[in-house]
């Protein structure tokens, strides 16, 4: 760095000229950095979070995007699916079981700030976000994207494992549970099954008999809480993954609900 | 003239961001300051509570516009000694590239920023058009331009791509070279030291008791940066020197403030290319990660703009029961009459640019 | 043939094509149409030729003023796009086509990306019809008078330095005797109109504007003034014809021009510091200085009235490098196959360039900074420059008659 | 300078409870309310703690609980290979009826914002502090936000 | 999409309704007193008035319209000047835009700082209810005809501030807005897109400048 007893009289403006005419000379025989945005443009790198993009083909509306949305932007709309796309469905078989009707995500970009988690948590891998990022309107209603304009399809699907991200499991307490099979119809993995119980219950009405108790396959459990939001009785909570028993039932060591 | 009160801001060139100074003038000089904020309180600190732990990455991204990564890694940092979770080794060394790469964009931003307070425009335009090269950088890993969401508990988002380390290398080739092109254009330029030189002074004493910390506080010649001494990560082993300015033409004024966040820009260069060299393979994210927290803990590490605090406590469920967060840029601007008193209406864009205000951060 | 002789067959035609139409109407209705027949009769006088003859040249000179400002305008955009590394406006002459579907009624077609990859000349145009649609608003607590007084002071002034100074010996709207200190009593109105606009407008930054204006009026006009003396001095005159005679005249070395830039160079530097100053060009914007003052003296003013303060600056710009052309760079003067006018305008347009350049290397000056160098520096340059002329023009030829001197001057 | 000399200092001082060592340049202790000022001083004066990094107001149902941190930017403690600066940490616990405290802000020039933000967000009264206004909030905003019991209307919009 | 809030009234900003065209109001004298006290501002507004009315009534309006609408329009939609006004991280975009390698001067773009001399508002972040009036009044100060974009997701609707107390649940609760660009932050082509969509709306909305009402 230089002193200021080096600078002149002189550097008012030749050194600073220095500069501008080398990059004038520079930009006019040459080319500009610019890129011409509606006549060119820059691709954004394959990691770019844009608009978000459905892969029904592997989405089993679990809701989990939903859940860890910060902004609320992204909520679960039941949709009408047509008989192909129900055989397309990677988890069709459990699909088909489940009840009430098939939910896919539907956004709503006037709130939605891209942070990306909801692709991120997604257990199957069928939340991505594209590259595209013009998403300008003239009203608020046109930046609601409905389920359906967010579907796409593709040729060959990555076949992803079942993946816990929520860290969470959940786990029941016996006492309370009616037996009902709620959480079963529910899940979107398949990964309850109602078994006999541990022992015998003591009804309301006085009879004694044994209620069914649902058990947990924690290997394919994303940890999406649907059964916990279904449970008519408040017998199951969700627990982090380390605490809950790999065996599938939780009896008496449960600690909250005692 | 008789002496008046001038309000400048929120809506004002020189301010930055969002926020007032009414400034007492006489005539031209200046006798009186009073700083006002809040245009930009989101209550960041009251919507953290009701937000998981992992969720408020998003918030703290968005706490300073210029330099979201490192209060991500801040806050990341100290809930990660509330959890008391293990990062793996090469995430930390993942970590330090970005938040190097973070300090050149925000540096860089500022500079860009600095330059039409002097009425410099050119100055700014190529200031950010190298700080493009540095978005464009931080865009590959995190795919997104200035809010990465990239540092997460236990970790960092992915690995970094292939080919990153070339292209980091040849846009440091090409900022070098036009870094001491612009040696010209701005610190050997007549003009700039007479607007810079000898305005804003405040002495290092002064400036430890009123909060003013970071490239400010180096401006004065306290060598005193929390990477080398409270330091995180891995700068322990990273070969790198403090920037300071010591006593001498520009001493604890704009201009030596300047320069300080030129060297350290230099600084984190030099850092990134030691990182490169040593970085050790590995996993990037941690494999066990709690939800929930007990206790308290604080960290803090060096912001762009100085130190940066988090305090969070918690109580046993998935979300912080209290989060505080400590804004180098709100004590900067706190003690702004001490040192705008005395100089001139036309030197207040010169010194309140030279601080590098976030008002992001400092409004929380 | 002088650019008032070609005006003056114009007029002569025009004449001859009205006189007619005012006779005709004469006898239209008798009582009412007399004032045709007085105007007719006048027409055919010396003083209505010539009257016709002035204001066709007042319009051609006026016609040249505007086309060079557009064009100003578009280099400096361009240029400092350039400089800038970047392309500046691009709209292409294409985007007239989407005004005519408009106008013929077709159906638009939407084709964003052929509008914006010409040369961008016509976003000129686009700033100035928009600013004609503006609202125009005056502040409530505005003392409205004086607030449309401003602008009226400030573009009127600039438009009339378009008129006085000449761009070649034949080609002049007005030949004064005093043209040059006509025209640096044209420069100095504006400031007032400054000032007034700034305090008129009730805004704090407008008034600050206006003041600072004043001040940097009060630092720079003397330097500027002085450092004038010594061309004047050396050409015992104040007309510009005169004054660019003289410097064709002088040679140096080889029979090489000596321009009045290389004797006084001293006053060519206060002159070309001062002139910036004057016509409020970066380093020396204060008024407007953006950092601090949001816009300046011209804060409050919208629309048309804003558009024009701009193209007003850009005038006085032009007029500024016109007087530093005409007083040190040798007019018109400059060899022979290119027309005179020509030269002239490519000096003007030479030391444009060099200030757009100055305006986008450098930052702006501090207030008292350019007090100190009007005052302290400037001053007793321009004081040193005219006794060297005095020297120069008066001592020296004194003892060459005296004693046996080369005669240098 | 060792820490644990410093901590034993610290710990002699009046008002001065349950010190330890989080870190290991990091003290931490509780301080009584009535005599915190006189700690203060004692810590800038004496200690060279030149440097107010944080002070946080807690809501801890029923009581607040007041956390200041100071760092020592010139004084600094060794630990493996380098030179750590000295933090520490205080713990100051008020009442709910009376969240009142003295005021630092004339010792520590930083200190004084804040305050005002403890005081805006919080509700905490700062004797002796030369200007308590509220810094982020609008002039007349009712209730202090940061409060676990200040209860906020969230619009969440139905689409 | 329903919503609680009342969302801005659309014909706030043409000043729909303000103005009677009542001819009989119009046309009528001023009383007899009022001639000596009749303001030059007043007699403008009735010169104004009576021959908006006779452009009506001959069809002049019709044909002034025809010519000057698509001239005007052409001004005014390529020459959006927007106020430099930043209030968080899409500021940051919006200055970047500015920058070499996107250019917003391209497009014609030129940053202003005075309110008076802009076109366009673009509310590029969260606006705070201490913000609010003044941004309200910033929206006044400019002059009409005037446009607001909300640029990113915190002006749109509140965006990661939903669950704020003090952070407005979008622009278009308190000024009308035209464009909406989504996007935290928006990228600078992203910002291009919207202003190219602002123009379209422009051309296709746009009365003309004749007697604007």
């Amino acid at each position: 760095m230089s002193e200021k007893s080096e600078l002149g009289i002189m550097d008012i403006f030749v050194n600073p000229m220095k500069v501008t005419m080398k990059q004038f000379f520079k930009s006019t025989f040459g080319k500009p950095t610019t890129v011409m945005y509606p006549l060119e443009r820059r691709d954004p790198p394959p990691t770019y979070r844009g608009m978000n993009a459905v892969i029904w083909d592997l989405c089993i509306g679990c809701g989990i995007c939903a859940e860890v949305c910060p902004n609320r932007c992204l909520k679960m709309k039941p949709v009408e699916l047509s008989d192909d796309e129900q055989d397309r469905a990677w988890y069709g078989s459990h699909l088909a079981k489940r009840k009430h009707k098939p939910e896919r995500p539907a956004i709503n970009f006037g709130h939605c700030m891209f942070c990306g988690f909801c692709e991120d948590y997604c257990p199957t891998g069928a939340m991505t976000m594209t590259d595209f990022y013009e998403l300008a309107d003239t009203n608020r209603e046109g930046l609601i994207y409905p389920a359906r304009s967010m579907k796409v399809d593709l040729e060959d699907l990555p076949q992803l494992p079942l993946t816990n991200y929520m860290m969470e499991s959940p786990v029941l307490d016996v006492d309370p549970c009616i037996g009902c099979s709620k959480c079963v119809d529910n899940c979107p993995t398949n990964c309850i099954i109602m078994d006999v119980g541990p022992q015998d219950k003591t009804l309301k009405s006085g009879k004694v008999r044994n209620v069914e108790n649902p058990y947990f396959d924690y290997t394919i459990c994303i940890g999406c809480s649907t059964c916990v939001k279904v449970c008519p009785a408040d017998c199951l909570h969700m627990e982090p993954i380390s605490n809950s028993s790999s065996s599938g039932l939780t009896t008496e060591e449960s600690p909250t609900e005692a | 003239m008789a002496e008046m009160w001038i309000s400048m801001g929120p809506q004002h060139p020189m301010t930055h961001g969002l926020w007032t100074l009414k400034v007492k003038v006489d005539g031209e000089t200046i006798t009186d300051a009073d700083p006002e904020l809040g245009y930009l309180h989101r209550s960041v600190e009251k919507m953290g509570e009701r937000r998981k732990y992992f969720m408020n990455t998003t918030l703290t991204d968005r706490l300073c516009y210029a330099s979201s990564t490192t209060w991500t890694h801040n806050y990341v940092l100290t809930v990660e000694e509330l959890m008391n979770v293990e990062v793996p080794e090469r995430a930390k060394y993942i970590r330090t590239i970005m938040l190097e790469l973070q300090r050149l964009a925000s540096h860089l931003m500022w500079a860009g920023a600095y330059m039409p307070d002097l009425g410099h425009i050119t100055g700014a335009l190529y200031f950010w058009r190298d700080r493009e090269l540095f978005l464009n950088l931080l865009e590959v890993p995190s795919g997104s331009r200035l809010l990465y969401n990239y540092i997460r508990i236990g970790g960092v988002k992915r690995d970094l791509p292939d080919g990153f380390v070339e292209k980091t290398e040849r846009v440091f080739k090409l900022f070098e070279k036009r870094l001491d092109e612009y040696a010209d254009l701005f610190e050997n330029s007549k003009i700039f030291r007479m607007r810079t030189e000898d305005v804003g002074n405040f002495t290092a004493a002064q400036a430890q008791n009123l909060g003013i910390t970071g490239p400010n506080m180096r401006g004065c010649g306290t060598k005193f940066d929390l990477r080398k001494n409270d330091p995180y990560e891995i700068y322990e082993e990273i070969d790198w020197a403090i920037q300071t300015r010591e006593a001498g033409p520009g001493y604890s004024d704009c201009f030596s403030r300047y320069m300080v966040r030129i060297d350290e820009m230099k600084e984190s260069i030099r850092i990134i290319r030691d990182c490169f060299k040593k970085m050790p393979k590995g996993p990037t994210l941690a494999s066990a990660i709690p939800v929930r927290a007990q206790g308290e803990a604080f960290r803090r590490t060096e912001d762009s703009r100085g130190e940066a605090l988090m305090y969070v406590v918690g109580d046993g469920t998935d979300r912080p029961y209290r989060w505080k967060i400590k804004s180098p840029m709100f004590t900067t601007i706190s003690a702004c009459p001490h040192y705008l008193k005395g100089y001139k209406l036309a030197d207040i864009p010169a010194i309140m640019g030279s601080i590098d205000i976030c008002i992001g951060e400092t409004d929380k | 043939m002088t650019l008032f002789d070609a005006c003056r067959i114009m007029a002569e035609w025009t004449v001859k094509v009205l006189i007619p139409v005012f006779e005709f109407q004469e006898g239209l209705f008798p009582p009412f149409s007399n004032p045709a027949g007085w105007v007719a009769d006048w027409l055919a006088t010396e003083g209505g030729l010539d009257t016709m003859a002035w204001f066709y040249a007042v319009n051609i000179a006026f016609m040249i003023g505007m086309t060079n400002l557009i064009l100003v305008i578009h280099l400096e955009r361009k240029v400092a796009a350039r400089i800038q590394d970047r392309r500046g406006p691009m709209l292409s002459f294409r985007s007239l086509r989407e005004l005519g579907e408009d106008l013929s009624g077709q159906a638009p077609s939407w084709k964003f990306k052929k509008n914006y990859s010409g040369i961008g000349i016509l976003q000129n145009l686009a700033d100035g019809i928009k600013a004609i649609t503006k609202e125009l608003i005056v502040p409530a607590k505005a003392d409205k008078f004086l607030f449309t007084m401003g602008p009226i002071i400030f573009i009127s002034s600039s438009v009339f330095l378009l008129a006085l100074f000449p761009l070649s010996d034949r080609f002049a709207a007005s030949s004064a005797p005093a043209g040059l200190m006509v025209i640096m009593a044209a420069f100095s109105i504006a400031p007032i109109g400054v000032l007034t606009s700034g305090w008129a407008s009730n805004n704090k930054y407008s008034m600050i504007g206006g003041m600072r204006s004043a001040a940097q009026l009060m630092s720079y006009e003397i330097p500027l003034l002085l450092s004038m003396a010594g061309v004047f001095l050396l050409a015992g005159s104040f007309d510009p014809v005169v004054i660019v005679e003289q410097q064709q005249a002088s040679t140096w070395f080889f029979g090489l021009p000596m321009w009045n830039f290389i004797p006084q160079f001293i006053g060519f530097a206060v002159f070309m510091i001062c002139i910036l100053a004057e016509v409020e060009r970066v380093p020396f914007d204060l008024p407007e200085a953006e950092a601090e003052l949001v816009e300046g003296w011209t804060t409050e003013y919208s629309g048309i009235r804003y558009m024009l303060f701009l193209a007003a600056e850009y005038i006085r710009g032009f007029a500024g490098a016109a007087v530093a052309t005409i007083l040190f760079l040798g007019g018109w003067a400059g060899p022979w196959p290119v027309p005179p006018e020509i030269w002239f305008l490519l000096k003007v347009y030479l030391i444009l360039l060099f200030w757009i350049f100055i305006r986008w290397s450098v930052p702006r000056i501090r207030t008292d900074q350019i007090l100190v160098l009007g005052w302290k520096k400037l001053l007793p340059l321009s004081l040193i420059n005219l006794l060297i002329v005095i020297f120069m023009v008066e001592i020296y030829p004194y003892f060459t008659e005296i004693v046996n001197l080369p005669e240098v001057f | 300078m060792e820490i644990k000399e410093l901590m034993q200092e610290l710990s002699a001082l009046k008002g001065v409870s349950n010190a330890s060592m989080i870190r290991d340049n990091v003290v931490k202790l509780d301080i009584d309310k009535n005599s915190s000022k006189e700690f203060f001083t004692k810590l800038r004066d004496d200690f060279g703690f030149e440097h107010c990094s944080l002070i946080t107001a807690i809501d801890n149902q029923p009581e607040f609980e007041l956390v200041y941190h100071f760092t020592s930017v010139n004084k600094s403690v060794t630990v493996g290979s380098t030179d750590m600066s000295v933090m520490m940490e205080a713990h100051v616990f008020l009442e709910r009826d009376t969240p009142t405290i003295e005021s630092i802000s004339d010792l520590w020039g930083g200190a004084n914002w804040h305050e005002r933000e403890a005081f805006d967000l919080m509700g905490i009264y700062f004797v002796g502090h030369p200007d308590l206004r509220r810094v982020l909030l609008p002039e007349g905003f009712a209730g202090h936000p940061l409060r676990k019991d200040y209860v906020y209307e969230i619009h969440e919009e139905e689409w | 999409m329903s919503s609680k809030k009342v969302r801005g009234n659309p014909g706030l900003r043409r000043g729909v309704g303000s103005k009677t065209t009542d001819l009989d109001e119009i046309m009528e004298d001023p009383p007899a007193g009022d001639w000596l006290t009749l303001r030059s501002d007043q007699l403008l507004e009735w010169i104004d008035n009576a021959v908006y009315n006779v452009a009506e009534t001959t069809g002049m309006r019709e044909v002034v319209n025809r010519v000057t609408r698509p001239i005007f329009n052409y001004g005014q939609r390529f020459s959006p000047h927007p106020l430099h006004f930043g209030i968080m991280c899409c500021a940051i975009e919006m200055g970047q835009a500015s920058a070499p390698d996107h250019d917003i001067d391209r497009l014609g773009l030129v940053y202003r700082s005075s309110p008076r001399q802009c076109d366009v508002l673009i509310v590029n972040g969260p606006v705070c209810e201490k913000l609010r009036p003044k941004l309200k009044t910033l929206y006044e100060q400019m002059p009409e005809p005037k446009w607001v974009i909300a640029m990113g997701e915190c002006a749109i609707s509140g965006g990661p501030y939903w669950d704020s107390y003090s952070v407005v649940a979008g622009a278009d609760t308190f000024i009308p807005v035209d464009v909406y660009i989504p996007g935290c932050p928006v990228r600078p082509e992203a910002l291009m897109h919207g202003f190219l969509t602002l123009q379209k709306k422009i051309r296709e909305k746009e009365p003309g400048m004749f007697l604007r009402r």
